[in-house]
Order: C-alpha cells, then structure tokens, then sequence
C-alpha cells in the first residue's frame, strides 16, 4: 500500500504533475518575458502561460462538425500523460524515481508519442489547415530525431564503454559514470554532442524558429487550428512542461555530474540550469532569427546538427 | 475559488483575433502597431492568434463590404462563447465615407452587439490599447454572467 | 564427373538467364525460363554419376559386379524439377494468355501500369 | 545574424521603451492633433456650410420651432462616422467647430461618441403687415417735411 | 505421450492438403460444404501444432519424423524427414495462426467473388506447402514445397484478374520467383555434388568442416534464393506488384507467412546448415578446420536487411496506392529482421524472431483493416479517400492499433522488438568495436522514424480529414470480417506489454534451437554424431540488455498519470459552465461547428495522400525521382535485378568466404 501512494506522491508531487507544470509554465514565462526584454519591450508577466491555460480552461469547446469527438479529446490527455511519464523517467541529477524502469530509447519513444498525439489530435479535428500542420509537424520530427539519435548513441556509448556490453542506454548508468569521472560536457570530445542537443530541443519543442507545425501566421495554428477551450490549453501546458523536461534530460545527458548533498537542492540546481538552457537554446534564437520555412529545418538538421552528432560520435567510437 | 482564478485570468490573457471587413488597412497597420515595444499590449497578456477557436477578443476593421459580410458572420460565429467584439475606427460603427455605397452593407451593429468601439479614422495605439483593456474587463464580466447563468 | 555436361549446363542457364532479361516479347521470357530449368535439371542429373560410384544405401561389404550404377537419389530429384518446370511453364503460358487478352499486345514495356 | 545578436543582448540590459500608458495618464497627443470635435453652439449660425463639406455626413440637425418663432436648433457630431480631416473646422465663417487633441474616443454606448449643442437662434422681426407699411411712410414724409421747414428756418 | 505427438506434424501438414482436395471436389456446388470443409482443415492444423507447444518449446525436445520410416542406415540419412525443434515449431505457431486468422476473414470478404471453390483449394495448398516448409528437415523437400507456394501465391494474386493489373503482378511474381527457385535449385544441386545427402541434420555435421569452393558457391545461391522468397533487396518490386492487386487476405499470407519462410530458410541456411554465423562457433571450428569467414557473412546478411530496409521504406513514402505502400513497409520491417538476425549473436537472433513474429501480426491487421476499406469503399487511392472514421469507425481503432504497433510506439508490440533490435546492433557495435553497426543502429532509429510518417499520412488521408463526397455512403464492414482483426489487435496489444513473458517462452527456446546445431544433428541422426564431426556442442548466450524497460510499470505509470491529468481537468471546468457542446444536427447550416476556413463556407478539401511531407520530399527530389524510375515496372528489368543479385552475390561470397 505504501508504495502505492509513493507512486501517487510520485505522479502528482514530485517529478510528476505539479512539479513538472510549476517549473515549466515559470520557464515559459521567463522565455516569454526575456524575448520582449530583448526587443525592448516590458513583456508579460511571468505567469502569463498559467493565465493563459486558466483563460482556456475557462473557454466553451466547440467540436467541429469533420473532427472525431473521442480522438479530439483525447489527444491532449494522451499527450500530456506520456510527457510526464518521461518526467518520471528522468534523473534529477542524483536521485531519480524511477529512472531504472526504463532508458533512453524508451524515453526518445514516448517523446515521439507526444508529438504524435498533437498530430492525432490534428488528424481528428479534420481541418485542411490541420492537416497541413500535421504533415509540418511529421517532418519537424523526422528532421531532429536524426541528431538526437546520434546523440543519444554518442552518450550512450562514451558512458558505456567500460560495461561489457560496451553501450548503456540506462540514464541512472550515465548519471553515475558522470559522477565517477566528471561530468560529459567538460570532456572535450563530448562538446559537438553537446552543441547539437541544444540545437534539437527548440525543435522538438517547436519554439519560434522552428515553431513551423504552429506558425500562427502561415498556417492559422496549424495542429491547434481547431482546439478551444481545455483541449488548447492542455496543448499549450504540455508546450511549457516539454521546455522543462528537455532541459531537465539535457541536464541529466551532459551535466550529470554535479550533484548537492540532497533531492531538493538538486531540483534547485536543475532549474536554475534549464533557465540558463532555455535562454540560451529558446529565447536568443526566437528574438534573433525569423521562423524558418519547412525544407530548410529538415536541411539545416540533418546537415549542420547531425554532422556535429556524428562527430563527437566518431570521436567517442575512437575512444578519446 | 478555481472559478475565481478563472474569471480573474480571463481579464488577464485575452487573445485577438483579428478580421478585416474590407478596411482600407489604417486600423490594421494600427492595430498591429500596438503589440510594437512602444505601446506592447503584450504586457496586459493580448496575443494575436491565427485561428477564432482561440480568440477571446474579435477586432473588426472596416465597413462591412458585401463580399467580406458572409465570411464576417462565419468567423463570428466560429469563436468560443465568452467573446467580446471590439470595432476598431469609426468604419465598423457607421462606414465612414463609404456610407450608403452600393457594395457597403452598413453598420457591425446589423451582426453582432459591438461591445466595445474606438472612434477616430485610425484610432492612435493608445486608444486601442485602451479599448481592449476595457474589452478584457468586459470579456471577464462576460464569463462571470455565463457562470452565474 | 563429365566436364561437358557441366559446361552444357553452364551455358543453357546463362542463356536462359539472358534470353528472360533481353527478349521484349513474353513468349520469349516464357521460352527462357524453360532453358534456364533444364540447364539445372541437366546440372542435376549429371551430378549423380560417379565412376566406380554406387547408391548411397550399399556399403562397401555389399559391393559385387552388378552394384556399380549411377547414383538414382539425383534421378529421382530430377523427375520432380521436371515436373516442377512444366507446371511453371503452364502457368506462365496461362497468365500470358489473360494478359494478351487484357492488354492487347504482348510487348513487356507495355505492360507496365505497376511502377513507381 | 551577429549583429541582431549584440542589439539584442544589449537591449537586455537597457530599460525598455515601452509608455506606461494604462497605468499611468495618457500622454498628450502631438500639437495641432485633430481629435475630438469641440462644438461651441453660441457663435453657431445655422449656415450649413459644415453639413454640405462634411464627406461622411456625420452632422445631423434638428430644428424645432419654439412658440415665439424662435428655433431651437441641435447639431450633433457623430464621432464614429467622422474622419477628423477638419473641413468642417475650415469652413466654419463662425469658427464654432474646433478640433481638439483627445483622441481617446473609446466607448461602450453609442452615446459616447455623440457632441451635440443646441442653441436658440431668434426669430426675425414679423413681417410688416400693410397698415404698418402705410404708417412707415407716412411719418417717414412727415420727417423729411419737417427737415425742409427747418432748412428754410434756418435759410 | 512421446510416441502420440510424434505424427502430429505430418499430421497438420497432410489435413490441409486433404482439405484443399475435398474442398475442390465437394465444394464445386455447395459453398456452406467448402467453407465448412476449409474451416475444419485450419482448425484441426491449428490445435495439432498448439499441442506440440508443451512438449516442444516449454521441454525443449525435437521430433524427428522419418517418412515412410526410412530410418538413416549406418549414419547415413536416406529418406526425407520432417524435424521439428522450438525454432521450427515457432515459426510454425506464425504461420498457423496467420492461415486461420486470413482463412476466416477470407470467408466475408471474398463473398462478392465468383468461382471461390478455386480460392479455398488454392488457399489451403498455399498453407499446407508452408507448414510443410516450416517443419521440413531435407532440403530438397523445402525446395518443392517453395515451388508449390510460389505457384499457389501466384494464382492467388491473380485471382480477381479483372482488377486492374492484377495478371501483370502475378506474371511478375511468376518469372522472378521461378528464377529464385531455380537459383536454390542449383544451389541444391551443388550441395548434393559434395555431400551426397540433402538431408539437413546430416548437412550440419559434415558441412562446417567440409572445406571446397562449391559449397561456398551453393551457400551463395541458397541465400539468394531464399532472400527472392523473403523478398529481400533486388526482389523487393515483386512484393509491391503482387500485394497491390492481391485480395487482403492473400496480401496478408504473402507478407505474413511467405517472407516468414524466406527469413526461416536463412536462419536454418546460416545457423544450424553452415554455422557460418555464430563467431564463437568459428573460434570453435578453427582447431579443426578453416570454416567460412563468419564475419563476412554477417557484413553481408547485415548489409542486405539495412538496404532493404531503407530503400524499402524510402519508396513507400510518396505511394498512391494503400496496399503498395503497406508492401514496401512489410519488406521494409522485413529487412529489419534479416539486419538483426545477421548480426549472430543470440539477442540479435531472439530480437529478429520477436519482430518477425510481431510483423505477421501487426501487418496483417493491416492489411485486413486496407481490404475493409477496399471492401466498403471499392477505392484504394489515398488521393480520393478520406474522412473514413465517420463512416467505419470500429476499422479505424484497428488501423490505429496496427500503425501504432507498426510504428514502434511503447505500449504495443512493435516498440518491444524494435527496443530489442536497437540493444543487439547496439550491443554488437560495442563488441566488435566496429563503425558499421553503429550505422546499423542509426539506420534502424530514422527508418522506423520514416515509417511512423509514412502511416501517419496514410492515417491522414484515409481515415481522417474530410469525407469525399463520392464515398458518402459507405458502411462498416461486417462483424465477421472485424473478429479476426480484433485478434490480431488483442495479439498486438499482449504482445507488447508482457514482451519478458514472449521472451521467456517463445524466444528463448527458439533462439537456442537455432544456435543449438549439435542439439539438431544429435535429434536426427542419433547421439554422439554431432561430436563425431567435432561440431562445437551448444552454450547458451546469456542475453543481457543495456537498458531497461518494464511494459506493466510504464502502463501503470501512464494510466496514473491520465488520471491525474483528469482530476486537473475536472477541477477545472464545473457543471454550469459549458463543458462540452454537442453537435447538434437538427440545425445544418449553423456555421459555429464548420471547421475555420478562414470564413469561407466549408467546401470540400481533404489534405492528403501526395501534399503531405513536401518539407521532407522536395530535400531528397532527386533520390525520389531516381528510385521512381529503377522500379520501371517492366519485366525483364526485375529479372535483371534478380540475375544481377545472384551474381553479386556469387562474387562476393567467392572472395570473401
């Protein structure tokens, strides 16, 4: 019974529901407020994406007379379930919940559910301009899944090499090969891995420059074009938690090894890390650079990001 | 209490949807001058989307032209219900110089309840900024009746 | 082990193999794969024999004058392609049939609405 | 790319350039701003002139008869259907209509955006009836004869 | 209990065959008969081969059969026989439910045919010569049981030769597929020349040790042949013509059950015949003799399922036609499985075998869910179709089961294999410490990325969007044709979230049959024989992952955390305000539930089939273009692949091995 509601604390408290909704509507935020500061404008206040989802939460859902009503609905559920799940999976630096239950390919899946339930969603709701939204979305998942893949091995492989089997995908693995000799970015060869997973999670996110699935302006929301009410506002929420949970695996993937006395001071360091990360990979890119159009992402990832990839990956496989 | 927060969060992240009634562009350059870093309407939380499903606030420019009068009580429509409608200029309210024109088919007031409007043959950003605060507010009273009912 | 036979089979399926890629016309193609299914049925049969071979069920003890013969395993393999190889032709003669009757000629390049 | 990079970043540190407006006061509209009509109905002559040069017609003006002749004339602006190009300011020969900088023309009702006055223009004098045209001219000659006696008194 | 099992496999192979023969002599006039004669024929193979499991896959034992008793004489084997150890009867167990499950669905969707008599004799030859192949032990009787499946699957793809190009596909079929037999034909031939046996127990005591060229020769031709049965890399165009025009069911025995031979026929050539897979076995042979380069090989089996696999997946992308795309996706999976299974060791082996079995599964679903759609609509164009979940709802929730499965999303079965192929390329990269399986792996990752696209935008343009008007009226498909989807789905779904329990019991037993070549040699021709040849007796790999993944936690995880989501959710939204507005019908024209066209009226406009991916296909135009035109579509082309493989690969194996 005990670790049924240690499950449930799990789930709901700590790296689960609240937890994960409190740090990404405030990274959100603070994305939001540092683009205006960097356009020289004052911004909205930093609890603006948690107004915006109280608003839709407080808006009529209207079904559309094309959409499929189970699908439509359960889109977003589905969506932001498999996000937290993968909340669950990831290491707060030392301690993780259940980090041993799983590991990073199954982590790179149950990210692609989450995509792949926006494009349900989108699927269901049976608009063209949905539909093109979903077909954008496809191919902004193609495009990065390259490079994260290639990183994923890069890690996996510079944290295993020792093992016998000489990979490990498990996380709490390379966590603990980080603790024991410092932590991936400050091995040189490791660097380029490094560069190209900041350059994937703005695109898995679908932030500003590569925000091509909901560029309001060409394809009205593409995905979302038909969503109101609850359905929108849980997109948008699962949007802010994904910014935390990239930044949080990116932690987990490079900076693993720092690690404080205990759980809470770690959560504090993790957060005060993926603030850095979303200024730097978020916030910077979305003031400086214009939205990018759908075949330069797919070009731009799967030459420039994933020859980065590969490099350190062939660095690693030479063992330096 | 969570019905509160709501209702308070309706005033503070209302988002625009903008339709342009065959206006001459004035209040649309306007319009969009607002959300610029000199007047930032950002700031009160407004966010222009793309889609009426997510619009809280509808911005009419121009005088109801009869091409764009079917589309404009379409897109009317199409919005979720605590919606506010905000005319921008003085063409809405009574078409301006094109009043009694063949292809102009008078006045917003014929499709909806305009709630709010904003005189002046383009209206200056602060004006606009100030009309829709004045629409957040009456978008928040709006929601707060619809629950009471 | 005779070296001829070897070599006839060596050209009768290079042949078939060639006439199936080069011929346009389905008939030809048909032709071919007859060929190229007697170069192996040949191949087959001439496996069999070895001079002073025998069947593999005498051991040696057994040997008397009248055992040496031509190992029947092969033969017997032999019967069945050949069987095999008429059923193939049968049928391919069949679909050519159809085919003509569907599409009018027999040139394989018209024949060609599944691509791509 | 770079160089938005550097204006950016150092925007950062810079305080944003954004009014205070819904917080503070509105600030002032630029000299000679052609806002909210201000009408003074006072010096208002009923010419006219300002309905015929509006484009938009947004003037209207009702006149009722008061029991001494007199009018009571209201002209209404409506500001929702003006285009502020100040013609009418132009033509006004009594100057009533003036422009003023507001131009926070923002409302609910549709009686916000109305300015109206109202002003009684007096009657003219009635007509003279004959008797009255008669009498006139009578003590018009008796004055001129009168001038002449004395002249010739005066002689 | 021994001795009644042990003509249990002669058994279910010969009741198909007689239920081919009755049914085409009673069937002729009474169709409630054939079916009835059709039904019974499946059942009583499916209960026969159930039965073997216990004795076979859970206690490991091997039931040799001699037919006609023809016991091997002096250590000689003379007569044919039929060896059935766990990776046989795994197979088996694939190919059985797969018949009964096409056999039932063929009954409602073939009801619009004529002359069905010839289908069901056809079609239970075509699952008799199957079974017969999975439980064959001499190879000759493999290669007639090919030829009649090849036969039988031809004239099954051109059944309903009115449709359009269904005689072209099977003429296709036909003439590269009999130059694949021949190929294994000669390579038979070949193997005699030397061995004088063809018996396979004996073949894999005396053929590892057994050094001349000819046999490298006949390897080289046997894998060709085998790879055109599976339709491996130059033979992959077959597969798209004959699915394309095949009814569903026999589109589903072809992708499920045919390729499943191939891929058996390869396992059985490289791991128990030639044991030139296995590097320990090498290591283990090189005391005695100079056995074949078991690196090589595995480059050049690797090698083949990575081509397939892309190329493979690459085509299905810009495809109009339902049914070929679903081809080039069942190759595609295909080649993943000869990937894995080149790689040798034995999570490799047991990762292939899992997804050979998940794709029967979740690619006939399918293909069952395209014939409804081709049954109720008539139309397979993805250009034309759309909108269908209205009208089919119960074929839609299928369909997303199977590409969710397809597509290797966690909780159904695709992600389980496709989990565990990514550990073995993975794995064998970190041993070997060679680049090339790195790339594998890499190739597996976008691969099956490409193939989540690929049905998403079937998805799209089939089931979801806006309905075309000309198929407004279509109906859901009858209950009959569901149940067996439902099974497959359920299949799918078990699958994937208990994978530890099909490793326990499936895999395991069947992977160290495979490897267990001495265990093979020992069942057949008696005890001792295999040391004899100083064949290097059996040690089991231990299979350790490098991750972890525990299905039953993550659906506990993933149902807790959605109903936490719907707590927030209920919190949110109360009774008064307007949760959720109905469409109401009784007011047509009321333009709130329109989708947003940008105010215009909603006219018809379905975004699918070909508009979809421009991003991703304007980037590789020129790889799309020139692949469009390699696959000509013309005869004698395909057979020049097919002559041009057998050559590559004579040359290659000659130098290398």
């Amino acid at each position: 019974m005990t670790n049924l509601l240690w499950t449930m604390f799990h789930v709901l408290v700590f790296p689960g529901v609240l937890f994960c909704v409190v740090i990404g509507v405030l990274l959100a935020g603070l994305d939001r407020k540092l683009v205006a500061r960097m356009q020289n404008r004052v911004g909205p206040p930093l609890l603006q994406p948690w107004y915006d989802f109280l608003k839709c939460c407080g808006k009529e859902t209207i079904i559309p007379r094309h959409a499929r009503r189970s699908l439509f609905l359960a889109a977003p559920v589905l969506g932001f379930a498999a996000l937290i799940t993968v909340a669950l999976f990831v290491p707060v630096l030392s301690c993780s919940t259940y980090s041993t239950s799983a590991d990073l390919v199954v982590i790179l899946y149950l990210l692609t559910v989450v995509g792949v339930s926006m494009i349900v969603g989108a699927a269901a709701s049976g608009s063209p301009f949905a539909g093109v939204g979903l077909s954008r979305e496809m191919v902004a998942m193609i495009s990065y899944e390259l490079p994260f893949v290639l990183v994923i091995l890069a890690v996996g492989r510079m944290a295993g090499a020792t093992t016998p089997l000489g990979v490990t995908f498990s996380l709490q693995a390379i966590v603990d090969w980080q603790a024991a000799n410092g932590s991936m970015l400050f091995h040189w060869s490791m660097i380029p891995a490094a560069l190209a997973m900041l350059f994937v999670i703005p695109c898995e996110i679908g932030m500003h420059p590569f925000d091509i699935a909901e560029a309001e302006t060409e394809i009205c929301e593409g995905t979302l074009a038909e969503y109101s009410g609850p359905p929108a506002g849980l997109f948008r929420l699962t949007h802010c938690v994904k910014m935390y949970i990239m930044c949080a695996l990116f932690c987990a993937m490079f900076l693993g090894g720092i690690s404080t006395g205990y759980a809470a001071l770690d959560a504090l360091v993790v957060v005060v890390l993926s603030v850095v990360i979303t200024f730097v990979t978020m916030s910077v890119p979305h003031a400086v650079c214009a939205r990018f159009k759908v075949e330069q992402v797919f070009k731009f990832y799967w030459t420039v990001v994933a020859g980065l990839a590969l490099i350190s990956l062939i660095l690693v496989w030479l063992g330096l | 209490m969570f019905q509160k927060m709501i209702d308070k969060s309706m005033a503070k992240s209302p988002w625009i949807f903008h339709v342009n009634a065959g206006s001459c562009n004035g209040c649309d350059i306007e319009l969009v001058s607002v959300l610029t870093p000199r007047y930032d309407a950002e700031r009160l939380g407004f966010r222009l989307t793309g889609t009426p499903r997510q619009a809280d606030i509808v911005v009419v420019s121009g005088p109801i032209t009869s091409q764009t009068r079917d589309r404009l009580v379409r897109t009317l429509a199409q919005v979720p219900e605590p919606k506010v409608v905000v005319s921008l200029g003085s063409c809405p309210r009574s078409g301006n110089v094109f009043k009694g024109s063949y292809c102009v088919d008078g006045p917003l007031e014929k499709y909806t309840h305009v709630d709010v409007s904003v005189g002046g043959c383009t209206p200056k950003p602060e004006a606009i900024v100030a009309a829709l605060a004045k629409a957040a507010e009456i978008l928040a009273e709006k929601r707060k009746e619809m629950r009471q009912a | 082990m005779i070296f001829t036979n070897y070599l006839v089979c060596f050209f009768l399926v290079v042949l078939g193999i060639y006439c199936m890629v080069s011929q346009k016309n389905l008939f030809k193609i048909a032709v071919g794969m007859g060929l190229v299914d007697y170069g192996v049925n040949l191949l087959i049969v001439s496996v069999g024999f070895h001079d002073g071979g025998t069947a593999p069920i005498f051991n040696i003890s057994e040997l008397t004058r009248s055992s040496f013969f031509v190992d029947p395993i092969p033969q017997a393999l032999t019967l069945t392609s050949i069987v095999i190889g008429a059923c193939t032709t049968a049928m391919t003669l069949c679909l050519i049939i159809m085919l003509y009757k569907q599409y009018g000629t027999l040139q394989s390049d018209e024949i060609r609405r599944l691509r791509g | 790319m770079i160089p938005y990079l550097t204006k950016a970043l150092g925007n950062l540190f810079r305080a944003p350039a954004t009014e205070k407006f819904p917080k503070g006061e509105p600030p002032k509209a630029a000299p000679g701003y052609r806002g909210r009509i201000i009408y003074h109905p006072e010096t208002c002559v009923n010419c006219g002139m300002c309905m015929r040069v509006c484009a938009p017609q947004c003037m209207e003006r009702t006149i009722e008869p008061l029991p001494n002749g007199d009018q009571k004339i209201t002209l209404t602006f409506d500001m929702t259907s003006c285009t502020f190009c100040s013609m009418c300011a132009d033509f006004c020969a009594r100057k009533s209509i003036e422009l003023s900088d507001d131009y926070m023309i923002v409302g609910t009702q549709p009686e916000d955006f109305l300015v109206s006055g109202t002003f009684i223009k007096k009657a003219p004098p009635p007509k003279m009836t004959p008797e009255q045209i008669a009498e006139l001219k009578a003590k018009a000659e008796a004055a001129k004869a009168a001038k002449a006696a004395a002249e010739k008194a005066n002689g | 209990m021994y001795d009644f099992m042990y003509h249990f496999p002669v058994l279910a192979i010969m009741v198909l065959f007689l239920g081919a023969f009755i049914a085409s002599l009673v069937g002729r006039r009474n169709a409630v008969i054939r079916n009835a004669v059709v039904l019974i024929a499946m059942v009583t193979s499916l209960v026969l081969i159930l039965s073997l499991v216990k004795p076979i896959l859970l206690e490991g034992q091997t039931i040799t059969y001699w037919l006609s008793n023809w016991e091997p004489v002096g250590d000689w084997a003379i007569g044919i026989s039929l060896e059935v150890d766990a990776l046989s009867l795994f197979f088996a167990l694939i190919v059985v439910v797969a018949v009964f499950v096409s056999g039932v669905y063929s009954f409602f969707y073939m009801d619009r045919d004529d002359s069905l008599v010839n289908y069901y004799t056809l079609f239970s030859m075509l699952s008799g010569s199957v079974l017969g192949l999975v439980l064959s032990g001499d190879l000759f009787n493999m290669f007639v049981m090919i030829e009649i499946m090849t036969f039988t699957a031809v004239a099954l793809t051109a059944f309903r030769n009115t449709y359009e190009g269904a005689l072209e596909g099977a003429f296709k079929y036909l003439v590269v597929g009999s130059l694949g037999s021949t190929s294994v034909l000669i390579g038979i031939a070949l193997i005699y020349s030397q061995m004088h046996t063809l018996n396979l127990a004996q073949l894999a005591a005396m053929l590892p040790g057994y050094d001349s060229p000819v046999t490298i020769i006949a390897f080289a031709f046997l894998f060709v042949g085998f790879g055109s049965k599976a339709f491996l890399f130059p033979f992959h165009p077959l597969a798209a013509d004959a699915h394309a025009v095949a009814p569903a069911s026999i589109s589903l025995m072809i992708s499920g059950v045919l390729t499943k031979c191939g891929v058996y026929g390869i396992i059985r050539l490289a791991y128990t015949v030639y044991q030139n897979v296995d590097v320990n076995v090498m290591n283990a042979l090189k005391s005695v003799c100079n056995p074949m380069n078991a690196n090589f090989v595995q480059y050049f089996i690797t090698g083949v399922g990575v081509v397939t696999m892309f190329i493979c997946v690459t085509m299905a992308f810009n495809q109009h036609n339902f049914k070929r795309l679903l081809a080039f996706h069942s190759i595609s999976q295909v080649g993943y499985v000869i990937t894995v299974i080149g790689l040798g060791s034995a999570l490799g082996l047991s990762a292939g075998l899992f997804h050979a079995m998940n794709h029967t599964i979740f690619k006939g679903l399918l293909f069952l869910t395209a014939g409804a759609v081709q049954h109720a609509t008539g139309s397979l164009d993805l250009d034309e179709l759309g909108g269908l979940s209205k009208k089919m709802p119960g074929t839609c929730a299928l369909f997303l089961i199977g590409a969710a499965s397809i597509s290797g999303l966690p909780p159904f079965n695709g992600f389980a294999s496709k989990w565990m192929i990514y550990q073995a390329a993975f794995q064998k990269a970190g041993e070997t410490g060679n680049f090339f399986f790195v790339v594998v792996c890499v190739a597996a990752l976008i691969t099956s990325v490409l193939t989540l696209a690929s049905f998403i935008k079937v998805a799209q343009s089939v089931f979801f969007g806006q309905l075309n008007p000309k198929f407004a009226k279509t109906r859901e498909v009858s209950l009959g044709m569901r149940i067996p989807m439902w099974i497959l789905a359920i299949l799918c779904v078990v699958t994937g979230l208990f994978p530890d329990k099909v490793q326990q019991w499936l895999l395991a037993p069947a992977t160290s049959a495979a490897m267990n070549a001495a265990g093979y040699i020992d069942a057949a021709m008696g005890q001792g024989y295999a040391a004899s040849f100083s064949i290097p007796s059996f040690q089991p790999q231990s299979i350790f992952l490098s991750g972890a993944w525990q299905p039953v936690m993550w659906l506990l995880l993933l149902v807790s955390v959605t109903l936490a989501v719907c707590i927030v959710a209920l919190l949110g939204s109360d009774d008064k305000a307007p949760a959720i507005s109905e469409t109401n019908t009784d007011t047509p024209a009321d333009p709130k539930y329109e989708s947003f066209f940008s105010g215009e009226a909603s006219v018809y406009s379905q975004v699918g089939g070909s508009d979809l991916f421009w991003g991703f296909k304007h980037n590789w135009r020129h790889y799309f273009s020139f692949m469009h035109n390699w696959h000509s579509g013309v005869v004698n082309d395909y057979t020049l692949y097919g002559a041009a493989a057998i050559a590559v690969a004579l040359v290659l194996c000659v130098i290398f091995l």
